[in-house]
């Protein structure tokens, strides 16, 4: 008997980017487990999501009822996440958002068979408005893309920083988004701001530092950003050489340099398979599967669900993140740390926590989950 | 007998060219009315004018009394005026029965019929195909437009303006292309519809014309120099300095 | 308002206009000119852009690498003319549609294939790589008037070329009848051939000049054939006149838009509304000029003297 | 009856039998192929009156799709979460007319405009439109903005039961039948006749008589309807209805149906539809990088069969419909 | 210098001409005579390259033309004034006159824009005019000049002058002979006979898709039974 997980990320595209990074660490995870949770072997089908929702619950409802599988996991995005959650769910699978982590999930629209292993979308912004609060600053200039989780990045970072906000922008997002941020760099310089606090996911996150180093802003306005800069922006940033990226603050659940068995052995080992570090996204994808190994080692097969259900609850396992617990809704309660962009030892640049921002966190949403 | 087309007054430019001159010209009920001059006088641009493809400057077009000078060209049309073109303008992608018979659709009504089959509707069919008879393409009624000849099409656009059955006729340069035996075939053709139509007639076959018409006035520089029977033109010492040479 | 902030929106408007005058340049030269609808010139501009890049590496240099970049984009545009485009001519748009559209899914999928999903950042040589300051508070990356630079030359060029040189005329020409031309002695098809591997080199070197700030990434092309298509049915199909109008206003039009619309609309709305709509109305401005500019003038502000 | 009415025929009975087929024998998801397959398939077919038939090439035409959908979504979204009553329902009978109308009521607004334009501008004009409401809908966060909208219930109908896929299934193959004849009807007619003079030369028209704005307005307003219709379908098939229904792509794919199956053909844009999806269904489930062969199949239709695919298999010496 | 041997062509299916043999001299003026619908544009468009024969041969000065690209025939010294005349609609007149002008051939005396316009005076006040506003009659001068601005061995007119007013009709007739004199050769279509039996040496007349006459103006006009036959009067 086989054990078959659907893993639904983004491989074509830019974006394609982040799903390698994923289905690199998910080979990883299979490869630590020796092909098997507990006797049973692992299947892992690999989907692709297109970066678009209607291709993302074709592509789920294909896993679903085409190949039955057992786990439906990873989503990199909100919206193709949402499209396809009724779709797992409703054919009674189990469904973990290995990344994505919508407000409707946390809250209304929770669901008994619905995990993630990564956040819910305010959680990590919310950790950096406190660290703006930390370091001082008073006013801040804010960028993202218009579309729905840029402005739960917006409304994220609103909620805890203390500070003014003097200048915000949404910026064209979608099959012709706008990458060229002249006009917004130039505004932003003008506000006079003590601090710009930015959001820009995949090829836009390279193409914004460019432009950030090239205006010249390092000094004058210092850059706080989530999923901006990190493992997957900074290798092509160090390639052209833009060393105004090093020393910005970007705040993460997971960082490379988290002391704990688990993820020493994890980033070695993705280091010396891929060359690369790995980022958040693929450690997300690496806790997916060890969580959904975890389960089936504990209740030996995959068709008792309230067992599986269970144990997946327990989050038994060896999770990057050192300790990982579920809450009330699914989602993780976990840390927050604060992290600098850095040169390592090898001269390779990534990022090192700085501190720790928020101890055990749970989401605001959690509350709205009636569970 | 009552006039048909009243135009009075007309001009048009084109920046610096003056392509109709204050133009004044009357066509009567049943009458052949030739309009000749030299390339270049206005011809085709008066008839564009009239069946309101173009708008003219200033002046003033009357039709069967009624002023139609800014009225859209669908609408001069059900009041039943058509034209034919002097460069072909056909639909090259229907066949050459389905062609004549939007014309003779054309004057029954609206067309927002959406059920009937237009190709079953009978009257329709044997309407376009006798009008076919009478150019002599009723054997390539089933053949796409675009495979016909030059020639052919000026007779396609001959047997359109017949389906159109309209009271007037403005027929821009109906031989031209037309070889030696249609441009006879054609006159025959006119002879026949003259008095049954009034016809606005452009042409530069000279045989044709003094034939034919009625009245001919002679267009030169936008403005018509002389009117009168085709003798009086004839020999008319301007009209053969400007336009007919030594022929 | 503050007046520095001002001019520099302008430049960077400016800027903007004449990079999209790049790729809108050579789209009117095929489109409007050889009557060929190629969706897929967006594709030559992020081969331009990924070449260059890979260029840019393997010498050392950028500026070199857009001098070899140059010519290859422009043989690339050479064989996509005999083998998709020829082919095409004598077929409606739609067909050239179809089959430029397949050529933009094979292209982005040798993208992906050769340079990885990624995308590659293109470092720029130190004295590109600054600012110039104009005046204490009026700065600007030295590179974006390199791209003003770029594109008012090119534009001089062109217009040069297609109003005032016999090769022009003929290519004016050959848009309205090919046979014909080439039944009065002109080799039509190297002409045309020439053309669009002209018009290859235009987008490849958009391309080149974006990557720096943007980077080459995989459907970098698909994000600005939209607006190249805006640009030159704004201006008038075939018209360089047009296009370079168009670029401008729409480059002008849009940056000002994203930075002063939502001031502007904090006039007469509350600033939480402001802030809500401005972004939205900003993304959709282009098209509403579009929508306007057509509702008034059918055949764009420009339209060639006749088609 | 010509070799093309079989070959019409033998299609739709495949795609009438097919679909259960594999549902009954345990592939269930080879009948949400087909449920998807069908209602592209009406849009496309809608589409193919005016681009086909008129030449009008519509490159917004999703937008119509989107606004289909949206007409079922909106309703079903304030009948779940509340909020202006008035429209708040799960009843289909509100919700497909209501799509219905509000797709023909755009259509009417935007044609008015578009129409005054001709070729490759109609075609830009139409898709300016479409990009208009989908920044719009983007930035309504009430309906979910880019994320879209989750509806949990689908339209109740008499008769049928929409969360039966067997049900949504035969809904929208019969949908998609009548939609076929209605178009044959249509460009059979005295109006299709005008419609169609008027693609070849519009000039010619209005001197016979024809007010040719009219007839295609009407042609327009007709078409946007029908794929309003297709939308409301699609909403209901997804249960998840977001902007990115409205892309310019997707105003592409349906352009792309028609021109492969082969444009002014009955058959045409359904058998483009199912190329179209069976080949990025087959392909893509070989390898990632199946928008290389699929790009290299579609430049090998344009570049070798004329007509498309219709044009491909007509039979010698029978003329077009 | 032209021959047309066995020369076949077809349009898809349909077949349009049968076989065309026809011979033509330097410096000869010739006619192709036919009803519409004959072959006689089809027979022009062949030997220019504009649709490609599916047989026979077709030589000009001992060179092959069948299979030639259509431009590289027209180098040899052709040159065409088409039926329906195919100004370029967005050249200006002059542009049209110089775009595609040459002297491949190197005639000591080439046509010029001065001696177009000498012969067709109106011309010279539409120079700024886009090609498709001119008149019908201005374009006809047009297509003839810019024929000439290529400066051929050999001018082959389809409907010379089909559209001109008699006056310029005398006068294209007039420098048609004018230009044969200087050792041109002319093919031309037309169908004022009266005019072609003054010029012409030489008729062919086209019945579906053959030749099936020829002979001089002599020979012709005594022919009662081929006009009647053939061209109907
Ligand atoms: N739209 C236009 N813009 C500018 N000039 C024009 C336009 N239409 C016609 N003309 C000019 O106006 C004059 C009159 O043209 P028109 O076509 O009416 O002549 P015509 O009498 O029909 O000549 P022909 O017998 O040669 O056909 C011509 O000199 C022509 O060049
Ligand atoms: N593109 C085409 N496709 C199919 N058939 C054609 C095509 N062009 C011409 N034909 C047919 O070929 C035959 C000869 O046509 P052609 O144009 O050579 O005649 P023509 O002698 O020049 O006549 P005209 O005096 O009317 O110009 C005609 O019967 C015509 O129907
Ligand atoms: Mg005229
Ligand atoms: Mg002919």
């Amino acid at each position: 008997e086989t054990v078959k997980i659907g893993f639904v990320t983004t491989l074509t595209t830019g974006a394609a980017v982040i799903g390698k990074d994923m289905q690199n660490s998910v080979n990883l995870a299979v490869e630590h487990l020796g092909g098997k949770a507990g006797n049973l072997d692992l299947e892992v089908i690999f989907a692709d999501d297109g970066f678009a929702p209607e291709t993302g619950k074709q592509a789920t409802d294909k896993l679903v009822k085409q190949d039955n599988v057992d786990f439906v996991a990873g989503y990199i995005w909100s919206h193709v996440l949402l499209a396809s959650r009724k779709s797992a769910l409703d054919a009674g699978k189990f469904l973990i958002s290995a990344n994505a982590g919508p407000s409707q999930i946390a809250g209304k629209l929770c669901n008994e068979n619905f995990f993630s292993t990564s956040w819910q979308n305010d959680q990590t912004p919310m950790a950096m408005g406190e660290v703006l609060n930390r370091q001082g600053v008073k006013s801040l200039y804010v960028m993202a893309p218009n579309y729905a989780a840029g402005k739960d990045m917006v409304s994220g970072v609103e909620r805890t920083f203390k500070g003014e906000i003097v200048g915000k922008d949404l910026t064209k997002w979608g099959a012709d988004a706008q990458l060229d941020f002249s006009a917004e760099l130039a505004k932003a310089k003008a506000s006079g701001a003590d601090g710009l606090f930015v959001f820009y996911p995949g090829a836009a996150g390279g193409a914004f530092m460019k432009q950030y180093d090239q205006a010249g802003l390092k000094d004058m306005l210092p850059l706080y950003s989530v999923f901006t800069v990190d493992a997957l922006s900074l290798p092509k940033l160090q390639a052209a050489n833009l060393t105004g990226v090093l020393g910005s603050r970007t705040t993460q659940e997971w960082d490379p340099t988290l002391d704990n068995a688990a993820n020493k052995k994890f980033v070695a080992d993705y280091k010396a398979k891929y060359g690369a570090y790995p980022s958040y996204y693929g450690a997300q994808s690496y806790d997916a599967i060890m969580l959904i190994a975890s389960a089936v080692a504990k209740v030996g097969n995959t068709t008792d669900k309230d067992a599986l259900r269970a144990a997946l609850k327990a989050a038994d396992f060896d999770s990057v993140r050192g300790n990982f617990k579920f809450g009330t809704n699914n989602f993780p309660v976990e840390n927050f740390y604060l992290r600098e962009a850095v040169v390592d030892a090898d001269g390779v640049w990534t990022t090192k926590v700085v501190e720790t921002v928020f101890e055990d966190h749970i989401d605001s949403y959690a509350a709205d989950c009636k569970m | 007998m009552s006039v048909v087309l009243d135009i009075a007054g007309l001009n048009k430019s084109f920046g610096g060219i003056k392509a109709t001159d204050d133009l004044n010209l009357s066509v009567e009920a049943g009458e052949l009315h030739a309009v000749i001059g030299p390339n270049g006088a206005g011809k085709t641009t008066l008839i564009s004018q009239l069946c309101g493809t173009q708008t003219p400057d200033s002046g003033r077009i009357r039709f069967k009394g009624r002023d139609i000078t800014g009225m859209k060209p669908y609408a001069r049309a059900h009041l039943g005026i058509t034209r034919s073109f002097q460069i072909t303008s056909l639909i090259l992608e229907m066949s050459v029965i389905d062609n004549i018979a939007l014309a003779v659709q054309a004057r029954d009504g609206h067309s927002f019929r959406f059920i009937r089959a237009a190709r079953k509707i009978a009257p329709l069919r044997r309407e376009a195909m006798a009008l076919l008879q009478r150019v002599g393409l009723a054997d390539k009624a089933e053949l796409p437009t675009g495979a016909l000849s030059h020639g052919e099409h000026r007779h396609m656009e001959i047997a359109i303006a017949l389906g159109a059955q309209a009271d007037l006729m403005l027929l821009d340069e109906p031989m031209a292309g037309l070889g030696i035996e249609e441009s006879a075939e054609m006159v025959t053709l006119l002879r026949d519809l003259k008095g049954k139509h009034s016809i606005l007639l452009i042409e530069h076959d000279m045989d044709a014309v003094f034939a034919l018409a009625d009245r001919i006035s002679v267009l030169v520089y936008g403005h018509i120099i002389a009117t009168g029977t085709p003798d009086e033109i004839r020999s008319n010492d301007a009209v053969q300095h400007a336009y007919l040479g030594e022929e | 308002m503050d007046f520095s902030l001002l001019i520099i929106q302008a430049l960077n408007g400016v800027q903007l206009g004449l990079l999209l005058f790049l790729v809108a340049s050579g789209l009117t030269l095929v489109f409007g000119i050889l009557d060929f609808v190629n969706l897929a010139h967006g594709s030559l501009y992020m081969m331009g852009a990924f070449i260059c890049a890979s260029l840019t590496f393997l010498f050392g240099s950028f500026v070199l690498a857009v001098l070899v970049a140059l010519p290859l984009t422009g043989v690339l545009g050479f064989l996509v003319e005999r083998f998709v485009a020829r082919p095409l001519y004598d077929r409606d748009h739609l067909d050239q549609v179809l089959g430029t559209f397949g050529l933009i899914l094979v292209l982005d999928t040798l993208a992906h294939l050769i340079w990885g999903p990624a995308g590659i950042a293109v470092p720029l040589p130190g004295w590109l790589q600054g600012q110039i300051a104009m005046s204490e508070t009026l700065v600007i990356p030295t590179f974006r008037l390199v791209i003003i630079g770029a594109g008012l030359g090119a534009a001089a060029g062109l217009f040069w070329l297609v109003n005032h040189t016999r090769l022009g005329m003929l290519i004016r020409a050959g848009a309205s009848n090919r046979t014909m031309v080439s039944a009065l002695g002109i080799d039509i098809q190297t002409l045309f051939a020439l053309v669009f591997a002209l018009g290859a080199m235009l987008a490849g070197l958009a391309g080149m000049l974006i990557a720096p700030i943007t980077e080459a990434s995989i459907g970098m092309g698909n994000n600005i054939i939209i607006t190249a298509f805006v640009v030159i049915i704004v201006g008038g199909i075939g018209s360089m006149k047009g296009a370079f109008i168009a670029a401008l206003m729409i480059g002008l039009i849009d940056t000002m838009g994203r930075s002063f619309l939502d001031d502007l609309f904090k006039l007469f709305m509350s600033s939480d509304a402001a802030e809500n709509s401005a972004p939205a109305v900003s993304a959709m401005l282009i098209y509403i000029i579009m929508a306007l500019v057509l509702s008034l003038r059918p055949q764009g502000l420009f339209p060639p003297r006749t088609r | 009856m010509t070799r093309r009415s079989w070959l019409t025929l033998a299609v739709m009975a495949l795609l009438a039998v097919l679909p259960p087929v594999f549902y009954l024998t345990g592939n269930p998801y080879y009948l949400d192929l087909a449920t998807r397959l069908a209602i592209l398939a009406i849009a496309a077919v809608s589409l193919n009156l005016i681009l086909g038939y008129g030449g009008l090439v519509s490159f917004g035409h999703a937008a119509f799709v989107g606004l289909g959908a949206y007409a079922v979504g909106i309703p079903a979204h304030h009948w779940l979460y509340g909020g202006l009553d008035f429209l708040a329902t799960t009843s289909g009978l509100v919700q497909i007319p209501l799509a219905v109308a509000v797709c023909a009521l755009f259509a009417l607004v935007t044609g008015a405009i578009c129409l005054r334009t001709k070729g490759v501008y109609f075609i830009m004009i139409t898709m300016a439109f479409a990009q208009m409401i989908y920044y719009l809908i983007v930035s309504i966060e009430e309906y979910g903005g880019d994320d879209g909208l989750v509806i949990d219930t689908r339209s109740e109908l008499p008769v049928v039961n929409l969360d039966n896929p067997l049900h949504l299934f035969g809904l929208s193959y019969v949908a998609l039948v009548v939609a076929m004849l209605l178009v044959r009807m249509i460009v059979r007619s005295r109006f299709g006749m005008v419609l169609q003079g008027a693609k070849g030369n519009p000039e010619r028209m209005v001197t016979l008589g024809f007010n040719v704005y009219a007839y295609r307005l009407t042609a327009y307003v007709i078409s946007g309807a029908m794929s309003g219709f297709a939308g409301a379908l699609l909403g209901n098939f997804t249960t998840f209805i977001s902007p990115e229904m409205m892309d310019w792509s997707r105003s592409g794919e349906l352009m792309f149906m028609v021109i492969l199956g082969g444009a002014a053909t009955t058959l045409g844009p359904v058998l483009g539809a199912i190329v179209f999806i069976v080949a990025e269904e087959a392909l893509s489930s070989f390898t990632i990088y199946w928008h290389l062969p699929f790009g290299l199949m579609l430049m090998a239709v344009v570049l070798f069969a004329r007509g498309g695919l219709m044009g491909m298999l007509r039979g010698r010496g029978e003329d077009r419909e | 210098m032209l021959v047309l041997d066995k020369l076949t062509t077809h349009y898809g299916s349909s077949q349009a001409l049968f076989g065309v043999d026809l011979r033509l001299e330097a410096g000869q003026v010739a006619t192709l005579l036919g009803r519409n619908g004959m072959g006689k544009t089809t027979t022009i468009n062949s030997i220019m390259g504009i649709v490609k024969p599916s047989g026979g041969s077709i030589t000009f000065d001992g060179q092959e033309l069948v299979g030639q690209a259509s431009f590289k025939t027209a180098n040899l010294g052709l040159g065409l004034v088409p039926e329906g005349r195919q100004i370029f609609p967005n050249l200006t007149m002059m542009e049209n006159l110089i775009a595609t002008a040459s002297n491949h051939l190197g005639h000591p005396d080439p046509w010029t824009v001065e001696k177009v316009f000498a012969l067709f005076p109106e011309l010279e006040t539409r120079i700024s005019s886009m090609g498709n506003l001119l008149s019908g009659g201005e374009q006809q001068m047009l297509a003839i000049g810019r024929a000439l601005m290529t400066n051929p061995k050999l001018l082959i007119l389809d409907e010379a002058t089909e559209g001109l007013a008699p006056l310029v009709r005398q006068k294209i007739w007039h420098a048609l002979s004018e230009i044969a004199a200087q050792g041109m050769s002319i093919l031309v279509v037309d169908k004022n006979l009266k005019d072609l039996l003054r010029i012409a040496d030489r008729h062919f007349v086209i019945q579906r898709g053959r030749v099936e006459w020829q002979g001089s103006s002599a020979e012709l006009e005594a022919n009662d039974e081929v006009r009647q036959k053939y061209l109907g009067f």
